[in-house]
């Protein structure tokens, strides 16, 4: 690996004198190599195959759900096996797909890359955290096989601990795990980012997806602990019986969904930033222009991270709270969603007299930017105290949320999965295969989910394993939406798995994008850089003048 | 208006919280609009292949980024305003309302009228009158929750939650339980059926009249031997409790609370968390002894002894 | 100031031994004035004296004192976390069954926003609470 | 890690860079401590709120000659992690080794006397459940219940302390730390200091509050 690379600023490489080694051979070829690696490129590979894994549990346990909601009667699936359905939809979904998928998958493999380091701080922490989140996913199989959860996924108190007799303790177990796991995945990136940057690469020269992983980290980093003690406490009260919680001894369940949402609505913003992350890198590179207004969409990631802890009573508007605090969660909650709009704004006017070009990732990205506008216009109407009360814990909230993680997170999953495809495989992905599976998503998922918004004002509560039958009509538009979403996620499975063997070699800047992961070859070597690059140039250079020729595959 | 969006309006807060639905709907429509058609505008215009100007132009990047930045702040503080507005009319009893008792037990409602008629999974009330609901829960957290008068409350078991409507129109609506309490959340649902006040009395006199909820309430009162200490010159001292509903209680560490319904629930339950100033510690606990229902009845009781002593032992 | 993220400079040992007995003689203070009854202050002392030892301890024996700025961010950054989740679940506790101060009076009086009245045209059912002070 | 006892992780450029990693890697760590903490001295905080009175029997209850001894030892035994540190950076692995066994042991004492205290609340069935002391008033059981739960929890996190300071300690006794590289010996410091901090959090608000 002596080949000495030319002290590139960020000028294209020339091809090296004698073939380098890429991060798949270099590290050895056997299973035993893989399962023990360090390298933080290896690991984001193990982490795909393992939230694969869980999507798939999870949105079996949807289609399931969405087939049981087509009649009105409860007549498909028993009531108890309904409330399983929706606790392993929740729990699964959460824990082991929505919250590490970009920051374990895309972050684990393009951090190192983007700040030309070598690789993430702790690297033995980085593949603990890879054990921990599969033990904690094999303790949440086992709850499931053996009988499932009926608790749903916020494990409400007097109910999680006195009432339910599934296996809430296996659960837990799983989950507190998991937990760990996010923990130490948050406190790698940190330390690499305050400590690993190339020379040159100051805090505003670093790209947007690593400041909205940096706050991602944070929120990590300060939430999941207090969601570690409220499983214990749960724990311990199925355990021994009786605990702070128990309203016989005069204990407050409202002191647990204090507890358990002040994990839970940042755990939200872990899972959307990173999507915002990467849809201001895809939006810049394919409208190849910088993106506008840096500074006010860098530190908009910041405040959505650091005001998403102020807001975690607008879950419990109607939980007996005191009108005060519903006052002080609600101002805050209007807070939370004026950084978003920034951003928004920001994505939009990046398009003004940028050469935009219509590839898979831009797609995608397009198609976060319009749905999540759509989800977090309806948190503005969730936010207003008032019509909280009549719409909380009905379908109506179903909607929202579903937007933002379905419509926002997973469709810049997909984006970004898309757009450094070529630098994690090496292969070019069938571009027009892409771009169908991406307007079929996008279809898909309007006629699922838009309909549970009318539905949910109507006033169908959440988890129904029943309703009334004038629900009917809507509900049989979202059950008909859910399966043509899913083919929707067939496809993208397909044509990756093939490029893999036939997808074109990719060229190390098939997207001619600025990032410094765009100087290694794809796929990198083991050590990435052969010297660490130095950085004088403002991040994403682009000029839409020149008409780039894109490869795809 | 009915339009299928809606449920139907069948008090004065539904229709407030269908106004302030539309204007969030007004107002996101404006954004939805201004974000798509300056997004598609700009896909038209500037994809690749159409040569069109694309020399990077100055924009006052600071001056755009703080209006649309106050802006948003501005509209978002407005509709603040108006949610709190309305939260407050859903969350303040008026006074002078009828007092119903709502019992949330594990997939059915329990409703008692001060008249002392109950009913399961059935609420009647009369067209026009302010009904206030007292609810609490026998095991886990459900949640009262009337989708045509827009209005839902969780019930917490330990604690009364209170809850208020005024129907001004004449029909039977749904009850649902909207917080997951276990296997047949989804069946623990019911229907209110307002009536004009003339079938609502034929309704009450019809229904097995029994005693009024004070009147069990007294009966309660003496056969737990409450009468036994907390009446004249009983030999064990105990705090009086004429005309003790709403009054302001000292206690023994100097605080001084209100005598409202939870102060009395949890004197019976706990007697040792709020001890009377001048009082010891031997109220024996009644947890575990006395039902929600007829807690709720002795409470009644007391709410209406006002001034008056309350009845001797026979 | 020494800078320990270079490995060779050291904390003198008369520092450690200064701050261990102070820690020691705040202890002896704490458990002493816990034994007076001083009505509010004994409160205010029983946090003080901690939150005094927890600053020597991460000052002096954890070497934020002597570490570059950016420990103390970090440091910090766990308190304020700490703090925003008493904080807010508390301006929950303190006020149930209470009501801004600036809305207490309207609130009570019920004057903003305007009550929601009966119906004007509908007779008032008569109240049953009347009927029952006639014991049967 | 390092294989030769002073060489440079590979992932990084030079020693402070890698020591100035570690110690903000660990107190990241230790933030995350806090709020795990933070969430039982929440649940304290908003009980001791609602039921000032049931709170205050209840904490005259608690062996208060055992939290004092408890709370010397530790501050005794932070008191010699740091001339344990000091001799680490000295390069004295000896003496290191010698100053970790000694604050090991404090640690021991500080579990043994924990012991003592715990057999002694079992007597008196200062245990939440069916047989807690009928004359106590009932929510005391959630003073009871919290207290068991947070030091239990701090005992958990300080057995872990002494294994990880077991773990150093074999270092040194293998001269793997030298005047140039020893930060697995700070950030483990930085471990024990933490642990002996929320003891003495956990001190004041068990056993002072209310005392007289």
């Amino acid at each position: 690996m002596n080949a000495t690379l030319p002290q590139s600023e960020t000028r294209e490489i020339p091809p090296p004198p004698q073939r380098l080694l890429t991060y798949f051979e270099e590290g050895g070829r056997t299973i035993g190599s893989w399962l023990l690696s360090t390298d933080h490129k290896r690991i984001g590979i193990l982490y795909l195959y393992s939230i694969l894994f869980f999507f798939t549990v999870a949105a079996i346990a949807a289609a399931l759900m969405r087939m049981e909601l087509v009649t009105p009667p409860g007549d498909m699936v028993s009531s108890e096996t309904y409330n399983k359905l929706f606790t392993i939809h929740g729990t699964t979904m959460v824990w082991f797909f929505l919250i590490p998928s970009i920051p374990s998958v895309l972050g684990n493999f393009v951090v190192p890359l983007m700040i030309g380091a070598r690789d993430l701080a702790f690297p033995r922490l980085n593949l603990l955290s890879w054990y921990l989140f599969n033990f904690g996913g094999l303790l949440a199989i086992y709850a499931i096989a053996f009988g499932g959860v009926d608790t749903g996924w916020t494990f409400y108190e007097p109910y999680s601990s006195a009432f339910s007799n599934t296996h809430v303790l296996t659960m837990v177990a799983g989950i507190f795990v998991a937990g760990f796991s996010s923990i130490l995945t948050g406190l790698n990136f940190i330390v690499t980012i305050h400590k690993m940057r190339a020379p040159g690469l100051t805090w505003f020269k670093l790209p947007l997806f690593l400041w909205s992983l940096y706050t991602t980290s944070i929120i990590l980093v300060m939430a999941t602990p207090v969601l570690a003690m409220t499983l214990v406490l749960v724990a311990a009260e199925r355990i021994w019986g009786l605990g702070i919680f128990d309203p016989k001894l005069g204990g407050d369940p409202v002191l647990f969904q204090h507890l358990f949402w002040f994990y839970s609505h940042p755990a939200v913003y872990i899972m959307i930033l990173p999507g915002m992350g990467v849809v201001s890198e895809l939006v810049t590179c394919f409208a190849r222009k910088p993106i506008f207004g840096y500074h006010f969409v860098a530190f908009a990631s910041v405040a959505i991270g650091l005001i998403g802890f102020f807001v975690w009573g607008h879950h419990m508007f109607v939980s007996s709270q005191s009108v005060y605090a519903t006052l002080v969660f609600s101002m805050a909650s209007y807070l939370v969603a004026v950084p978003s709009a920034i951003k928004v704004f920001n994505w939009t006017m990046t398009l003004y007299r940028g050469r935009i070009y219509l590839d898979t990732p831009m797609l995608y990205a397009l198609g976060f930017i319009g749905l999540f506008t759509i989800g977090g216009l309806t948190g503005l109407f969730l936010a207003a105290a008032g019509f909280d009360v009549h719409v909380t814990d009905t379908y109506f909230v179903v909607a929202h949320f579903h937007y933002i993680m379905v419509g926002g997170m997973v469709t810049g999953f997909l984006g970004g999965l898309h757009y450094w495809w070529p630098k994690i495989t090496g292969r070019l992905y069938p571009e027009n295969l892409g771009r169908l599976a991406a307007l079929v998503i996008f279809i898909g998922f309007n006629v699922t989910f838009f309909p549970q918004y009318v539905v949910g004002y109507l006033g169908m509560p959440r988890r129904y394993h029943s309703y009334a039958p004038e629900f009917q009509v809507f509900n049989v538009m979202s059950s008909a939406g859910a399966s043509v979403l899913g083919v929707g996620y067939v496809l993208p499975l397909i044509y990756l798995i093939w490029s893999l063997k036939h997808g074109k070699k990719a060229p190390p800047n098939p997207w001619k994008a600025t990032g410094l992961e765009w100087q290694t070859p794809s796929p990198p070597p083991k050590h990435n850089f052969a010297q660490t690059p130095i950085v004088t140039r403002e991040p994403y250079q682009y000029s839409p003048e020149i008409q780039e020729e894109l490869i795809h595959g | 208006m009915t339009l299928p969006i809606f449920p139907e309006e069948a008090s004065k807060i539904a229709e407030q919280t269908d106004n302030l639905y539309w204007g969030l709907l007004c107002a996101s429509a404006a954004v939805c609009l201004l974000v798509f058609t300056l997004m598609g505008y700009f896909l038209l215009k500037y994809r690749n292949g159409k040569n069109v100007d694309r020399k990077p132009v100055h924009l006052p990047e600071m001056k755009i980024e703080v209006t649309w930045t106050l802006a948003s702040l501005l509209i978002f503080m407005c509709f603040y305003a108006w949610g709190a507005k309305n939260y407050f009319l859903i969350e303040r009893p008026p006074p002078g309302a009828m007092e119903i008792d709502v019992v949330g037990k594990q997939w059915m409602w329990k409703i008692q009228h001060p008249e002392g008629n109950r009913e399961i999974d059935q609420l009647h009330v009369p067209l026009g009158r302010l009904v206030k609901l007292t609810m609490t829960s026998q095991d886990v957290i459900h949640s009262f929750f009337l989708p045509e008068f827009r209005i839902k409350q969780d019930v917490v078991p330990g604690r009364y939650t209170t809850e208020w409507f005024q129907a001004d129109k004449i029909g039977s609506f749904h009850i649902f339980c909207s917080e997951y309490c276990g296997t047949s959340h989804s069946r623990m649902v019911g229907n209110i059926v307002v009536m004009s006040p003339a079938d609502y009395q034929t309704w009450l006199t019809q229904g097995q009249p029994g005693n009024t909820l004070a009147q069990s309430g007294e009966r309660l009162f003496r056969e737990l031997g409450c009468s036994g200490c907390h009446v004249g010159k009983s030999v064990v001292r105990a705090p009086p409790l004429e005309g003790l509903f709403g009054k302001p209680v000292p206690l023994n560490n100097q605080e001084v609370v209100t005598a409202d319904e939870a102060y009395l629930r949890d004197s019976i339950l706990f007697p040792a968390k709020q001890i009377v100033g001048g009082y010891t510690n031997d109220m024996p606990s009644f947890s575990g002894k006395i039902s929600e229902e007829e807690l709720l009845q002795v409470i009644a009781y007391l709410k209406s002894l006002g001034s008056q002593t309350p009845v001797r032992e026979q | 100031m020494i800078s320990l993220s270079s490995p060779t400079v050291t904390v003198p040992r008369k520092t450690y031994l200064l701050v261990w007995i102070a820690l020691l003689m705040l202890l002896l203070l704490n458990w002493g004035l816990a034994q007076l009854n001083l009505g509010r202050f004994n409160l205010v002392a029983t946090l003080a004296i901690p939150t005094a030892q927890m600053f020597l301890m991460i000052f002096y024996l954890m070497h934020v004192r002597y570490n570059p700025p950016l420990t103390r961010v970090f440091v910090a950054a766990g308190f304020i976390w700490f703090v925003i989740l008493i904080d807010l679940t508390l301006s929950d506790y303190l006020t149930r069954g209470d009501v801004p101060g600036m809305f207490r009076k309207s609130w009570e009086h019920g004057t903003w926003p305007a009550p929601v009245k009966e119906l004007p045209d509908l007779p008032p059912a008569p109240t049953p609470k009347s009927s029952s002070k006639a014991s049967q | 890690m390092a294989n030769s006892a002073t060489a440079v992780a590979e992932q990084f450029d030079d020693m402070p860079q890698q020591l100035e990693a570690a110690t903000l890697g660990m107190w990241t760590f230790l933030a995350t401590e806090i709020l795990f903490f933070g969430a039982l001295f929440l649940a304290y905080i908003v009980y001791r709120h609602t039921y000032p009175q049931a709170f205050a029997d209840a904490s005259r209850h608690t062996k208060i000659i055992h939290g004092t001894i408890n709370t010397a030892l530790l501050l005794t035994s932070s008191f010699t992690m740091s001339l344990g540190i000091h001799a680490s950076q000295r390069g004295r692995n000896r003496a290191l080794l010698g100053f970790l066994l000694v604050t090991m042991f404090l640690g021991c004492c500080f579990l043994a006397v924990k012991g003592l205290e715990y057999k002694s609340d079992i007597h008196e069935h200062l245990v939440p459940g069916r047989h807690f002391p009928h004359e106590m008033p009932v929510q005391s059981q959630i003073f009871w219940f919290l207290y068991w739960i947070m030091t239990g929890v701090h005992s958990v996190h300080l057995i872990a302390g002494i294994g990880l300071l077991a773990v150093i300690a074999w270092m040194a006794a293998r001269e793997r730390f030298s005047a140039h590289y020893h930060n697995p010996v700070i950030v483990s410091g930085l471990y024990w200091h933490f642990v002996d901090v929320i003891w003495v959090w956990l001190y004041a608000l068990i056993y002072l509050i209310n005392r007289h």
